[in-house]
């Protein structure tokens, strides 16, 4: 049995469901139920590591291997693609959706297995594809636009790693993830580049990210579940692969590229944090959180110390937790809803409890409270940092963990706080697959914060061949040089400072409970139809501050480089005038032209 | 330079280039198509010339077995029989889409034969 | 095996028959269109896998070459024998309910005729007239739609082609004159070596011809004319049978007669300039036809240029790939025109109506042009970027990759297009829809395991390659 | 103006450079035949007995090419009437042909049809061949579609005269195939040089290409004058 | 040659180089055409003078007659004046 035929089976579920939803609603539930056990079964009996397996295709053999690292980001990817099929139970979309939908799983799948450059490329381009398949499919916005732009940032990058590719295999004669041994470092570092293109687009770094928002946004709700959660690790683990096996003497002995790399991860996270509580659509300001929180990985694998290494993948893991359990019910409001604009909603939280709880423990993990998954790896990430001593650094991520913060907030306030719209007085809770994501997405977010060393173990069976550091971390504390966390500890005090004043607020004197309908503005009624709440002009305030910060897009400088493309071919078109006697001229002189060409040897 | 070889290799690829003149200068497509069979008449004399012998005869041997010690090269004649049959066959495809042009557009000059560019 | 001259016998027997068959039946010059591809197919095929090594000799007129013309067949001629027959086959088949004059048909057969007889033939004036055969067939079928496009291609096509025929002739005959010879071998083994000046300018007034033929700047300035305004089948054959054959007698001249650095310095040239131009324009037309022509001649220029790399560095993968790119551009490209046939509400790039399945069957033909993975096109693609590395031209190869980036921005362009455009239902041509499941099944199968391109592709490149034992064999009795 | 001034010097330029280029590699008249051409000329009439070897050269050693040319000439032809199908023209406006012409066209075509025959009769003997001889059969009736006011001529019988004689033509080479193990191989005997009855399969084929050729060209004509047939 | 064919060949150039001129410059197309029917006839001469009379013949019914044919049933359609 083959680790690979897991895309086998994902296609013929595939094919299952499109033909159950051809023909009944109930077949549909049943086939996509019948899809999550299958995929769990193949998981837990036949996924078995460390099998190299070849699929020869006459004229070059594509080669497959379960490694650690593949296996690490194999569970993320399946776990958020069944998560995210308990979601979709409830959604209806065309036959051919849930086909691309397993096939994007399929090919995300055997990117991870792949064991050489050649192989990644063409399962990633096959994921690109289905996946560009599905943003035709969405369901806001103006699809075709969006997914036209998702494929071109994901060619680009692709065909760059194509040339990166060739290189390689110039200087190190072969194609696999081996190191490249005799070139000079400004040639590895360009290689590294073209190598490293098409999954910094993936896990959208600026400036390569302005097709994420526009994809989240437009494409099917659960599947943005499985988007960011599962497909973004793909690009961490391309980027992964690429540091700890081909260019790891590079990052090692070069002291700039470390230090670029991180630095473009900060100021990812940065700005994703900015543009995030700007935007005013719910799935627009998860798709920048989710930049943003990429890019503390990508400052942890950029940086390259033991901790910091950890520390990003640690926070990868974390992010598909958070971002997942945030998409999932942010999902499920949508689908109560029916909108995903921030500013028509509202007082839920009565409405939608435990969506609610779901999302709440969601943004307190994506801000890093323990003892919540986002704690260890940010922490590591702080002291890696520290460790370094690159002070900027420490103060931009600061920064941007204050953005967290901040939309983290407005995420909350504006969907479940405040004033309750009167068209959603008769909303229910969300439907049972939602429910069931949220508490499945629960456990790791609570369990993972608790335990981290449960997943550290993991991921230092992988980094101490490269590093070869000693362990530092127990089951449920990290240790490094400069500092100590135990994450119980922290947890408990936490939650006891919680609890006290909560206990405070029961005792403090009596406060009026007031209905969600009836607000005060300066002590009159307002009627019904005024919209008091509060997300009208959510930090609208922040506008002013960062006014120029928003104007600056990556999307105008790719449209400049596009007008290029598109004057030259303005010049060159106007060769062909429609008219016979300059086809005839050209004629002539071209012949002139090759005349004298021979002219010497005449 | 003598003067045969002015005339027999000069007038032809004169002839060619007129040909390549008349295609270039006219705006009349009638008019395209005769420098074009210009130029194959050009370039069918220029291989007749090429293959001529100084003195020789034409071979064609009306008293055999006596055969002539100088005849001129055969096969340019064979190739230019072929040159020529052809030159016709061209000009008559092109003389019918001339007129399906003046059919369709209502005029030959190719000014206003231009809806097709860049 | 049956002898081959068969080929050109049959062809032109029952084009100077079609009239009394038209007068037995209506339906029956078609049905005679499509057999006799067949039966070339049939013949190329045999030959190509019972024969030897050796290239084969077929006499005419009873004298042995030099002094009667002959038919030299070798794998690689075969090669290109098989792919030609095999679009035309299609073609037929697709159009076989399609109404029209059994002159049209004429004209088709005539057309392949010319091809064929190219690709056969081993004698340079008998190249001519095939070439005339099939370069005036090729503007009476541009002409055919009868239309105001139509006719204005055809009539900018007629005249850039007869000129370049005509020097093509001129060029013909400077060789004779030089070697007292017109058949390929033998000149070939008479310019082995130091070669005078005069052979070089015949040799450019040959290319001259030849260029026109396949559409290299800024000889093409025909083609996108044609490509927009003839028939979809038309245009098919254009960018599948007309310059392939065109391409083939181009590889076979340069590499026989005079290989020599300037040709293919000049070629290398050529084919760049050509497929800059080319993309760069696809990327900005309306019409989608003529976006797809310009791709074409892209594809054409990339070949061509891949031809020439061999010549200068003399690595075989590189001719490996330009035959490589030859066959996938046909067959992806006589998909995708053919296939414009069921999306007649789809003329603008970004705007239109389609029926999913030619939207499908367009996607595939696209992605085999662009050379995505698991299609034939992606094994093309690697190669060409490989050998350009191999060749230690980096900024070609970077000036090539992001070509292609411009390739796939526009035919993701439309298909993103296609794909969301609204549905409507054209009724389907059966025949032209089996045809293009099965040519996309090929492209698919052969993408995922190439193993028989590959082989087919060797043994012609092999061929082609030992041009000494061509010469020996054809030249070696004088 | 300036324009047409301007490409008038380049070409004359260009073109004294070209022919200054041939003039200087091969003087004119100092060729000496070599190769094939040697060849021909000394065995010509002993391989085939055809005494013009002009004539021997495009019917058998290179008729190859010559069943090309046909072929082309053939193809233009469909591709006119093609191109032209279903063209209409307004009815003819040019003066009636008076008396004289009339009289003299009626009869003064059988005559030009005539030497047309015998041009292409004696093409393996005197100068001429299949392609003159045709094309003066085709003046005949140009003559009488000039001259006649009503001169009606069946398409039909054209079409089958090409037809017949363009196959026939094949079928003679595939004889030769069949016969000789070579396509448009001399199967007959080469007879006595100088004689009617010579030369083998060149007078055949020159009587096939003269009938073709003749029905070809006025198939042109015709529909250059009455316009395409409709469809 | 002999001195004659020279001076004859010399005159029919000259009488070529007047006709290419002729037929470049012209507004008639009929005249045109008429120029070029000389120079396919004065063309088919050089043939007989370079000693191949199978081409003289062909090129002088051809190029000088029927081609003529040709242009001139096509002028019926096409019109006489080159501006239009």
């Amino acid at each position: 049995m083959y680790n690979i035929s897991l895309a086998l089976l994902s296609i013929l579920l595939g094919a299952l469901v499109f033909f159950g939803t051809l023909s009944h609603k109930a077949l549909r539930i049943a086939s996509l139920v019948v899809g999550i056990l299958s995929i769990l079964a193949f998981t837990f009996l036949y996924l078995k590591p460390g099998s190299l397996e070849i699929v020869k295709l006459g004229v070059f053999a594509m080669s497959f291997n379960l490694t650690e690292v593949s296996q690490f980001f194999l569970w993320i990817i399946i776990a958020s693609f069944i998560l995210s099929l308990f979601s979709l139970l409830h959604e209806e979309r065309s036959a051919f959706f849930y086909l691309y939908y397993f096939l994007a799983f399929g090919f995300a799948a055997l990117t991870v297995m792949a064991n050489d450059l050649l192989t990644l490329y063409m399962n990633f381009e096959l994921m690109s594809l289905s996946v560009f398949a599905i943003l035709l499919l969405g369901v806001r916005g103006n699809t075709k636009e969006i997914a036209f732009k998702y494929m071109i940032y994901s060619l680009v990058g692709a065909y760059f790693y194509l040339g990166g590719l060739f290189l390689k295999f110039r200087y190190s004669g072969n194609i696999g993830f081996g190191p490249i041994v005799g070139a000079s470092t400004l040639t590895q570092i360009g290689i590294f580049v073209l190598l490293a293109l098409p999954f910094l687009v993936k896990i959208a770094t600026m400036p390569f990210h302005n097709w994420a928002p526009d994809a989240y946004y437009s494409a099917s709700d659960s599947f943005t579940v499985f988007f960011s959660a599962g497909l973004s690790k793909v690009g961490v683990y391309g980027l992964a692969i690429l540091i700890l096996k081909t260019f790891t003497e590079l990052f090692k002995n070069n002291i700039y590229l470390p230090e670029v790399v991180a630095w473009i991860g900060g100021i990812t996270a940065l700005l994703g944090g900015i543009y995030a509580f700007m935007s005013d659509d719910a799935k627009k300001l998860l798709a920048y959180s989710s930049i943003s929180q990429l890019g503390y990985v990508l400052v942890g694998l950029g940086l390259f110390t033991p901790y910091s290494f950890s520390a990003g993948i640690f926070h990868s893991v974390a992010h598909f937790v958070f971002e997942g359990v945030l998409f999932v019910t942010v999902a499920a409001v949508i689908h109560r809803v029916g909108t995903s604009d921030l500013r028509k909603m509202g007082g839920l939280i009565k409405k939608m409890p435990i969506s609610f709880i779901g999302l709440l423990f969601g943004i307190i993990a994506g801000s890093g409270i323990p003892p919540t998954v986002g704690f260890p790896g940010k922490w590591l990430l702080y002291e890696a940092i520290i460790m370094k001593g690159d002070l900027f650094l420490v103060s931009l991520i600061f920064f941007a963990s204050i953005t967290a913060f901040l939309y983290s907030y407005k995420l909350v306030h504006s969907i479940f706080l405040g004033k309750l719209h009167k068209e959603h007085r008769n909303v229910k809770e969300a439907p049972l697959g939602y429910i069931i994501a949220t508490i499945l997405f629960l456990v790791p977010l609570i369990v993972f914060g608790v335990f981290p060393g449960a997943l550290f173990e993991r991921i230092y069976t992988f980094t101490k061949p490269v590093f070869n550091h000693d362990a530092f971390f127990t089951l449920n504390s990290l240790k490094t040089q400069i500092g100590f966390a135990k994450m119980t500890v922290a947890g408990i005090t936490l939650i006891s400072m919680f609890v006290i004043s909560f206990i405070l607020y029961l005792v403090s004197g009596k406060s009026y409970r007031a209905k969600q309908e009836d607000n005060y503005t300066a002590g009159e009624w307002v009627d019904e139809d005024f919209a008091s709440h509060y997300a009208q002009e959510f930090y609208g305030f922040m506008r002013k501050a960062f006014g120029k910060l928003l104007d600056l897009s990556a999307e105008k400088f790719w449209n400049g480089v596009l007008s290029i493309f598109k004057a030259v071919a303005e010049m060159t078109r106007r060769v062909y005038t429609g008219d016979v006697r300059d086809y005839a001229l050209y004629l002539i002189f071209f012949l002139i032209v090759l005349v004298f060409l021979v002219g010497g040897r005449l | 330079m003598n003067i045969e070889s002015l005339i027999f290799y000069g007038v032809p690829i004169y002839l060619i280039f007129m040909g390549v003149l008349v295609v270039l200068t006219t705006k009349n497509l009638f008019k395209m198509l005769l420098g074009l069979s210009l130029m194959n008449s050009g370039i069918n004399v220029l291989i007749v010339a090429l293959g001529y012998v100084r003195g020789g005869t034409t071979p064609i041997f009306s008293e055999y077995p006596k055969i002539y010690e100088k005849v001129v090269d055969p096969v340019p004649p064979a190739l230019v029989l072929t040159a020529i049959v052809i030159g016709l066959a061209f000009l008559g495809l092109g003389l019918s889409i001339v007129i399906r042009i003046k059919e369709k557009y209502g005029t030959v000059n190719v000014e206003k034969l231009k809806e097709l560019k860049w | 095996m049956v002898n081959s001259i068969l080929i050109i016998a049959f062809l032109l027997l029952f084009a100077f028959l079609m009239p009394l068959l038209a007068l037995l039946h209506k339906r029956l010059p078609a049905v005679v269109a499509l057999l006799l591809p067949a039966f070339n197919l049939y013949v190329g095929v045999t030959h190509f896998l019972k024969m030897e090594f050796i290239p084969l000799i077929i006499k005419t007129g009873g004298f042995r070459p030099p002094f009667g013309i002959n038919l030299a067949i070798d794998h690689f001629s075969l090669f290109f024998l098989i792919l030609v027959n095999v679009v035309a086959l299609f073609i037929a088949f697709s159009y076989l309910l399609e109404e029209q004059d059994y002159k049209f048909h004429m004209l088709f057969l005539l057309n392949l005729l010319g091809a064929s007889g190219i690709i056969l033939t081993g004698d340079l004036f008998n190249s001519f007239v095939f070439l005339e055969i099939f370069a005036i067939s090729a503007y009476a079928l541009a002409a055919s739609k009868r239309e105001k496009h139509a006719l204005e291609g055809a009539v900018k096509y007629l005249v850039v082609g007869s000129i370049g025929s005509s020097f093509y002739l001129l060029g013909v005959f400077l060789l004779y004159k030089v070697t007292g010879s017109l058949n390929m071998a033998f000149i070939a083994s008479s310019l082995q070596g130091e070669k005078s000046g005069i052979v070089y300018l015949a040799g450019m007034f040959m290319l001259f011809g030849l260029f026109v033929e396949t559409e290299l700047f800024p000889l093409n300035t025909w083609a996108p004319d044609v490509y927009q305004g003839a028939y979809n089948r038309i245009a098919a054959q254009f960018s599948s049978i007309i310059s392939k054959a065109a391409i083939y007698l181009m590889f076979r001249i340069v590499f026989f007669l005079f290989d020599d650095p300037l040709f293919y310095k000049l070629l290398i040239v050529m084919g760049i300039i050509t497929f800059v131009i080319a993309e760069f324009n696809a990327l900005v037309q309306k019409d989608l036809k003529r976006m797809l022509g310009y791709s074409s001649i892209g594809q054409m220029g990339l070949s061509v240029l891949a031809f020439a790399l061999y010549g200068i560095t003399s690595h075989p993968e590189a001719f490996f790939t330009a035959l490589l790119l030859v066959v996938n551009h046909a067959i992806s490209k006589a998909m995708i025109f053919t296939n414009l046939e069921n999306m007649p509400e789809y003329v603008q790039v970004d705007t239109g109506k389609a029926n999913p399945f030619s939207s499908l069957m367009f996607t595939v033909g696209a992605l085999s042009v662009m050379g995505f993975p698991f299609t034939l096109g992606f094994w093309a693609k690697i190669e060409v970027l490989g050998i350009l590395l191999r060749s230690n031209i980096l900024w070609l190869f970077f000036l090539i990759l992001i070509l292609f980036m411009v390739e796939a921005f526009y035919y993701f362009r439309v298909i993103s297009n296609l794909m969301r455009s609204e549905v409507v239902s054209v009724k389907l041509n059966p025949l032209l829809t089996i045809s293009l499941v099965v040519f996309a099944l090929f492209l698919l199968y052969q993408g995922f395991y190439p193993v028989q391109t590959f082989i087919w592709t060797n043994k012609a490149l092999n061929a082609f390659l030992n041009k000494a034992i061509y010469i020996s064999t054809i030249a070696g009795g004088l | 103006m300036i324009r047409k001034f301007l490409y008038f010097v380049i070409l004359l330029a260009f073109s004294f450079f070209i022919y200054a280029v041939i003039s200087a590699y091969f003087p004119f008249g100092e060729n000496t035949l070599t190769g094939v051409a040697k060849y021909y000329v000394d065995n010509g009439v002993k391989d085939l007995g055809g005494i013009n070897i002009i004539t021997s050269i495009v019917t058998v050693y290179r008729g190859f090419d010559t069943l090309g040319e046909v072929t082309v000439l053939f193809l233009s032809v469909t591709a006119l009437a093609f191109t032209l199908l279903g063209f209409k023209v307004e009815r003819r406006t040019l003066p009636n042909p008076t008396l004289i012409m009339e009289t003299g066209g009626r009869y003064l075509a059988p005559l030009i049809m005539l030497l047309g025959a015998y041009i292409f009769l004696h093409g393996h003997l005197t100068p001429g061949g299949g392609f003159p001889g045709g094309v003066i059969i085709a003046t005949a009736f140009l003559l009488l579609f000039v001259t006649q006011k009503v001169y009606k001529l069946r398409k039909i019988h054209l079409t089958v005269t090409e037809a017949l004689a363009g196959s026939l033509y094949v079928i003679v080479g595939l004889v030769g195939l069949y016969y000789v193990r070579s396509f448009l191989g001399n199967f007959l005997q080469t007879g006595k040089p100088g004689y009617i009855v010579s030369a083998g399969i060149i007078p055949i084929i020159y009587l096939l290409i003269g009938f073709k050729v003749g029905s070809e060209l006025t198939a042109v004509l015709k529909n250059l004058k009455e316009g395409g047939d409709e469809h | 040659m002999s001195e004659a064919v020279i001076i004859l060949s010399i005159v029919l150039a000259i009488l070529v180089v007047v006709a290419t001129f002729v037929l470049w410059l012209t507004k008639d197309l009929l005249v045109a055409v008429l120029a070029s029917a000389v120079i396919s006839l004065v063309s088919s001469i050089f043939f007989l003078i370079l000693q191949v009379p199978d081409v003289a013949i062909t090129e002088a019914s051809i190029g000088a007659a029927l081609t003529t044919g040709f242009f001139l049933f096509a002028m019926k359609y096409i019109g006489r004046n080159e501006d239009d």
